[in-house]
């Protein structure tokens, strides 16, 4: 089955590096097919910034997402911006810290949205003491909701990216937002 | 009067870093792109000398100055 | 009453602020001190004409309320030639980066100074490639990092205002975003000399310069600038050793001579007894 | 008052230019277009006009434009390598809609070549030599008059239209001496300036089909052209797919729906041949002969001559399918005009290359065997 | 042993580079090809290879063709703007029998156009560019292992043939992650040396579609090399019509007569096809989907996905012209590829182009309502 | 028995002589003057490649019995710069004119000047375009008459010297062929730098440049050569109006520094623990 | 009816300008079609010089020269070059000071040439004094032999071609070709 | 001895003008090519310096030397 995810956020917070770590996850060690792509030209600088993963059973044709079964928002922008063609009864998983709920309400209800909410800036400061691994603590809850990939692979996958000497912070936030949902 | 545009300010600083009278602080003000603005704390030093105004890479800073 | 925005916006077309440039990125404090320096001059901003060629510090000319010209990555001067030859009447300012200027568009760079053809132009030197993501320059310092320089550079960088210069150039003046003043002043006199005017600002990259080379913010990358600049008197007394990795500030020509556009228009005056034609285009023969 | 004299091509079309009120010239010496960057130089001082020679050639691609937007007619003169240099700022000429010239004499080649020799091997190059999609306009003279008259043609499509416009001559057209007769009512098409309402001039906006005025560098429109993606006001926008495909449809259909005005074709004893010859360029010069000879002999033979390659006139080679059985085509090249033939007929007609390179126009004969080859 | 990662195109494209044994690069950074120039950087010197960032794309291509007279595989990669700069040192690669390679990662266009998104619109650039008659050999990629494959298969034909080799990729191709499989057993063409007989070895020469050895720079061959016509000593010879006509004519037959061994197609479901949609690089990945649902409801949909549109299937699209009534082209451009079509189908099927600019791939459904417009 | 012979012959292809130089040209002496500088060194002539552009002076290689590459106009310094990185062991030399160096290649000279890579170059300045029948160049002195300056050229020259030595160089030299032996000289200990080493020689196109300037013969164009030229150091002394159309010969920049094949060599030594690859086309890989 | 003619020597002789001068007489002065053409490249340089002349009172098609129907040769180097297809019975004028007549006696029987010789650098130099309008001499010989073009045609072609003050010294110089055959 | 190869010779007269001794004269020797060849008149003032050997734009001249 081809599920669609989309990640997105402000520069900085790592958000390509999050759907790289999904779409390694499925298609190194979870044995499934994985296309990661991202948002590039001026708007990615600085500003907004936006990854997405198809995964798939079979082989993958169309690279692209269209409509996202999944959407992840790490800042109140993006949501607004990428919000648009989430599916019907899609999952939405927000950094509540960075998102001015009662903008979205009507949207959620209206196509009956699964909204989640992990604070994983929060998490990420307050519980694993690095705010740059909200990405990863961002993983943790996404693959806890979802499924879309097996925690085990979504560990080594974590553990292939990131610098050495950081895999056990890394882990420790998935951990951490893995208990978050 | 200095006035601070929030809607160009992108938080670089700069104006913190050049003012000869350390007239501006960061405040803890944010705007839409998640920009801690700056706000000139101490604006009775100030001496109108404009080096803020020229260094913004933003054109965000208006100075007041006296009308001749 | 006083418009309470800053002075310098009014020169820029407003619909398209704030510009794409990241935080703490140089070239918006080029822009003004460009308008402060023109300010200093008695050119009508109505009768400049910007041209650019590709890079973040080209897309200055886009910001501007006057005719602007955003050409092909390093051509500008090309461009730029054909404009002010076309109509010599116009105050044309070229807008352009160390990569645009000095790696593909060295050849232009050097030919126009050679010519003393009168345009005034403004090289944003961040020591990189901006806006293709980091990479290094012919300017990068030795041992600094880019994207592609992931071991450190080990090419020596060019001396631009002293390349210039031995190319010909009339006017040459090495300043940095954190001489704002000296900087818009050079830039005045750059555009009241008859010949060509070559202004080498070094510049902050905070995001591709500093994240490669350990200044995270715009402030770290302008401290790291403002503490390297050393004045050219003062260069001059200092040994090699000394001079290492420091970024000389001044004056590096001052030579007014002929100029290209004058000797054309001399030589159409003097051959066809008639001024130079301008907007040839829009003249009904008969 | 008419006038006539006796020169070559190369001066031909100098004279072409300056009739055309060309007043800028940049240009960087290659054979064998070398002499028009001459005589430019020593005629445009006479006229008021301004030369300069280049450090290369896209320098003097990137001048022309530049001078362009000053409000000047401008041109540059070159050959197959100068050509291929200038490919990125011909892009660059097609995105902002810019009137140039552009004279390609053509020279025996890839790279270096022959380069005193004749070839046509860049007919496809001026279609497809810079990234991306566009239609250029392109005529090929065939002697030292076209050269001229095509060379001022040249200059009133290109600010009719707002597009770079290429003269693809060859060493056999620039090189050779014959009459030229300079008439004293030449018709120019003068440059549009839009009127000058304030804020409301859109100087990228035009119908789908159309062109917009454009004023000079100066004429106080403040105006901002780039060479990337750009909406109606020229301001870069460069990541909205409908922006792009607006833009870029726009500049192509241009050309492509006004083909039948730009479009021209030279058609003899066309009505009643079985076989047609479809010449552009010099080698038109050797199928009067051969057409001659075959009809003398009862074969019905005809030619349609292309003074416009580009945009190419697909209607004309469909038409002329439909009625003849076999098309031949004689080209300096291993057959590229021949590639646009063939799709144009639509297999209704067998067409046939005559393709010869080394630098030789074809003499009569070699077509006239072709003729009798088929005829059988 | 095998391995697997999970890379963007353009990092798969350096690990093939890498892999074929290219130990030279020289480039000018450019979106979106930048991060084949980065990742060379990095992984070259591990393998004692050699990174030379060039002043510009031109001194890029004039670096890889100095390189690989030193004996070296040697690539550059840039993407349309800096492929129109290339056009005059690529001539030279073809007149001068060169092996390099050339990555293109195509973006929007003409010009600057759209430097983030994708097009293909450099698919003719590529075969028309440079000036005069040449036949170059291009891959076109469409997924991450592709571009890995496709451009170890550049290395090989390059060798194979002493050509310039082009892939073609795109954005979406260079930018995409997919998981790449590197095999342990992957085919390396290794450039063949002549025997060293004293005075005997001709460097240009060879039978009409041939290619002969060459050495490296220092080997004590004292060869000439030179972008001018010449003879088979390679010594320049600019005015005989002979000499040009046998080096050119052979230069474009050793790709020509070997178009078979060259060409590389894939069909799917073509036999019973009435409409087959022919694809090129990227939008192959929307053909599957469109197939399937058309397929489901019956209508007779065959794939045919062309790997090298250079030298151009035309034997492959002929025979399918003659079983199928219909031909869709989904391309990234106003039409291009479409053309080759056109002129190989010969009337003998009506071929449509799904044209799109802007810089997004197709999506399934616009080639599926295609079919179904067709289908009537 | 000594071979009755010119002693340069030998390093000729002879098959192709005499050559297509005009009668009176420099480029010949110049070619001679190669073979002698050679000849100082203890370099292998079989290990020499030779590498130019396009003109006259470019033709040079194409009579030489050695590897040659003979490239696009302006583009040499490229090919030869993939050509010495490729392969460092090659004794590089680039043969090139005013027009192809200085004129569509100026960019190439001034990068390679700046990575001080290790060829050396000979620029034979004739102050003209002799291929293509007399065209000015970027170095014809002010007030010459070419076909494309037929009311006598107004632009500044380059001083070629100067400008490789502000680029970087760490070898530069200029001599005219009224100088063979200072000549051979100066390509000897050019060749001898180990980075970028560029030999300016002054030459006589007497076709051209003599025909348009009133000077007919070769010999005119001789004479005036070496009448018009001064040592540096003599010049040293004098003053802008006193060297006005003068020929300043000497040695500009000797400045031995970092070489890029060098570094090159070490990074890839450094970071693959194994010598620099070289001829990897031929490589059998298992 | 079409007539070709090729005119040779070496550089320096002012061949081509000869060939501009019959162009532009036949063209301009007789109201005829005229096509001029010459050599260029290497061989152009110092060697060997060449133009090529087609007169015509039709119109020109095909501009090349075949097969000419008058070789001048100024040269020995270039009439043994050029002289291979000179038409059978066709008209070839040489400079007798300038040829090795020997070389040229089988060619000339074989194909029933007909053969002129106008000393033309002689006269230029003896007779008129001026070694450098030989070229002009030639042209005098070739239109009293072959009537090419009108007399006037050529006079007036030649002033219209000359230097200013050269004009008496170049009639002159016609006038004494003129003579000569 | 000096030899003149008169099949290369261009008869520029460089030689004439470079030799410090004025070896050379012009003869109305001419080759095929119409060129008047100079010839070492007073070769009996030859230094054997080489000066003219090297000079020649056509590798035109032979200069015996002493065999050391
Ligand atoms: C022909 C061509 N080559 C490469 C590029 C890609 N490119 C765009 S900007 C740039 C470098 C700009 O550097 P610089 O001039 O220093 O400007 P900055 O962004 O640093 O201000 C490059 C290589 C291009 N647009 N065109
Ligand atoms: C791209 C390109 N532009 C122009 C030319 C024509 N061209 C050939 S040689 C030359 C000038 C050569 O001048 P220079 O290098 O000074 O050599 P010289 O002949 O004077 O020795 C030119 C412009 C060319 N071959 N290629
Ligand atoms: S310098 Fe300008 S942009 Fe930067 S913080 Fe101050 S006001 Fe904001
Ligand atoms: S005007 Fe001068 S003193 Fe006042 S805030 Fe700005 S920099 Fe400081
Ligand atoms: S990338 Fe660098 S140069 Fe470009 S806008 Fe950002 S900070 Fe400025
Ligand atoms: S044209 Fe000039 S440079 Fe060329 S060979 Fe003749 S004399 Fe030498
Ligand atoms: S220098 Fe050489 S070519 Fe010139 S005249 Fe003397 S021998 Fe002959
Ligand atoms: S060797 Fe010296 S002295 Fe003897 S002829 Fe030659 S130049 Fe004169
Ligand atoms: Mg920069
Ligand atoms: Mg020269």
């Amino acid at each position: 089955m081809r599920t669609e995810v989309r990640i997105a956020g402000f520069g900085g917070q790592g958000v390509i590096m999050a759907g790289v770590i999904i779409g390694k996850a499925a298609s190194l060690f979870d044995n499934k097919n994985a296309v990661q792509t991202q948002s590039y030209g001026p708007e990615a600088r600085g500003g907004a910034s936006r990854t997405e993963v198809v995964i798939d059973d079979d082989e993958i044709d169309y690279p692209k997402v269209t409509s996202p079964d999944i959407l992840v928002a790490m800042s109140h922008e993006a949501l607004i911006k990428y919000m648009g063609d989430l599916k019907d009864e899609g999952v939405l998983i927000i950094d509540p810290d960075m998102i001015v709920e009662e903008e979205i309400v009507d949207f959620v209800n209206e196509h009956k949205i699964k909204l989640y909410r992990a604070p994983a800036t929060k998490t990420a400061t307050e519980d694993v003491g690095l705010r740059i691994v909200a990405n990863i603590v961002m993983i943790g809850a996404i693959v806890k909701v979802t499924e879309v990939v097996s925690v085990d692979a979504a560990k080594q996958a974590i553990l292939d990216s990131v610098p050495k000497g950081t895999e056990d912070k890394n882990i420790q936030a998935f951990e951490a937002g893995y208990a978050l949902l | 009067m200095i006035i601070i545009d929030s809607k160009l300010c992108k938080g670089c600083d700069i104006c913190i870093a050049t003012c000869p009278k350390n007239v501006y602080s960061k405040s803890d003000k944010v705007n839409t792109k998640n920009v801690y603005l700056p706000f000139p704390e101490h604006e009775e030093g100030c001496t109108k000398c404009g080096l803020c105004e020229l260094s913004c890479p933003d054109q965000a800073i208006y100075v007041e100055k006296e009308v001749e | 009453m006083v418009e309470k925005e800053s002075p310098y916006k009014k020169y820029l077309r407003e619909e398209r602020l704030p510009h794409i440039f990241c935080p703490g990125c140089g070239n918006g404090t080029v822009m003004s001190t460009f308008f402060k320096g023109l300010e200093g001059t008695d050119i009508d901003f109505e009768n400049v004409a910007m041209v650019s060629g590709i890079g973040c510090s080209s897309r200055i000319p886009g910001y501007a309320k006057c005719d602007s010209l955003h050409t092909t990555h390093g051509r500008a001067l090309s461009f730029a030639t054909g404009l002010k030859v076309g109509n010599p009447d116009l105050d044309v300012v070229v807008f352009t980066g160390d990569g645009d200027a000095a790696s593909i568009g060295g050849n232009h760079l050097i030919h126009a100074a050679r010519r003393n053809i009168n345009l005034t132009v403004i090289c944003i030197n961040n020591n990189i490639y901006g806006m293709t993501g980091g990479q290094i320059s012919p300017t990068s310092p030795k041992g600094s990092f880019g994207t592609t320089a992931p071991y450190g550079s080990r090419d020596m960088p060019f001396n631009l205002a002293e390349l210039v210069s031995a190319a010909g150039a009339s006017y040459v003046a090495r300043w940095t975003t954190t001489h704002p003043l000296q900087l818009s002043k050079a830039i005045q006199k750059g555009l009241e000399n008859d010949g060509f005017s070559f202004i080498e600002v070094v510049s902050q990259c905070p995001t591709y310069f500093g994240r490669k080379n350990k200044m995270k913010t715009p402030l770290q990358m302008f401290e790291w600038i403002k503490e390297n600049s050393i004045n050219k008197r003062r260069a001059e007394k200092m040994d090699e050793a000394e001079l290492e990795g420091k970024i000389i500030v001044g004056e590096f020509a001052n030579n007014p001579h002929a100029e290209l556009t004058d000797n054309i228009k001399k030589l159409a005056e003097e051959n066809s007894d008639k001024p130079l034609a301008i907007k040839s285009a829009f003249e009904e023969l008969d | 008052m008419v006038e006539e004299r006796f020169v070559q091509g190369n001066e031909a079309c100098a004279l072409g230019a300056i009739a055309a009120n060309c007043r800028f010239f940049a240009g960087y010496p290659i054979t064998p277009s070398t002499e028009i960057a001459e005589q430019m130089s020593i005629l445009l001082p006479k006229y008021g006009g301004s030369f300069v020679q280049m450090e290369d050639e896209i320098a003097s691609a990137g001048a022309i434009i530049g001078a362009s937007w000053s409000g000047m007619k401008a041109m540059t003169a070159t050959s197959g390598p100068g050509i291929s240099l200038m490919q990125e700022n011909i892009g660059y000429g097609f995105i902002t809609e810019t009137p140039i010239v552009i004279i390609n004499v053509q020279r025996g080649s890839p790279s270096t070549g022959q380069p005193t020799m004749s070839a046509q091997a860049d007919m496809m190059q001026v279609r497809w030599g810079s990234h991306g999609d566009y239609e250029p306009i392109a005529l090929a003279p065939s002697s030292v008059q076209e050269f001229f008259d095509f060379t001022i043609k040249a200059f009133n499509l290109a600010e009719e239209y707002r597009v770079p416009v290429t003269v693809l001559a060859d060493e056999v057209v620039g090189h050779m001496r014959e009459k030229l007769i300079i008439p004293d009512d030449i018709e120019i098409v003068t440059r549009k300036r839009p009127e000058k309402v304030d804020g409301q001039y859109l100087p990228f906006d035009a119908p789908c089909d159309g062109t917009t005025p454009m004023p000079a560098f100066g004429d106080g429109f403040n105006i901002h052209v780039t060479g990337l993606t750009h909406d109606e006001r020229g301001y870069p926008d460069t990541n909205d797919p409908d922006t792009h495909t607006k833009l870029v449809e726009r500049l192509c259909n241009k050309v492509l729906m006004h083909r039948k005005d730009i479009c021209s074709v030279k058609k003899e004893n066309c009505d009643d041949a079985d076989i047609v010859i479809v010449s552009c360029g010099s080698p038109y010069r050797s199928v009067g002969a051969a057409m001659k000879k075959a009809r003398e002999e009862g074969i019905k033979v005809g030619s349609l001559k292309i003074d416009t390659p580009w945009p190419f006139p697909e209607e004309e080679i469909a038409e002329i399918a439909k009625t003849a059985s076999d098309i031949i085509v004689p080209e300096m090249n291993l057959g590229q005009i021949v590639h646009e033939v063939e799709r144009a007929a639509h297999g209704e007609a067998n067409v046939h290359l005559i393709g010869k390179i080394g630098g030789i126009l074809h003499k009569p004969d070699e077509i006239y065997d072709k003729i009798k080859e088929i005829n059988g």
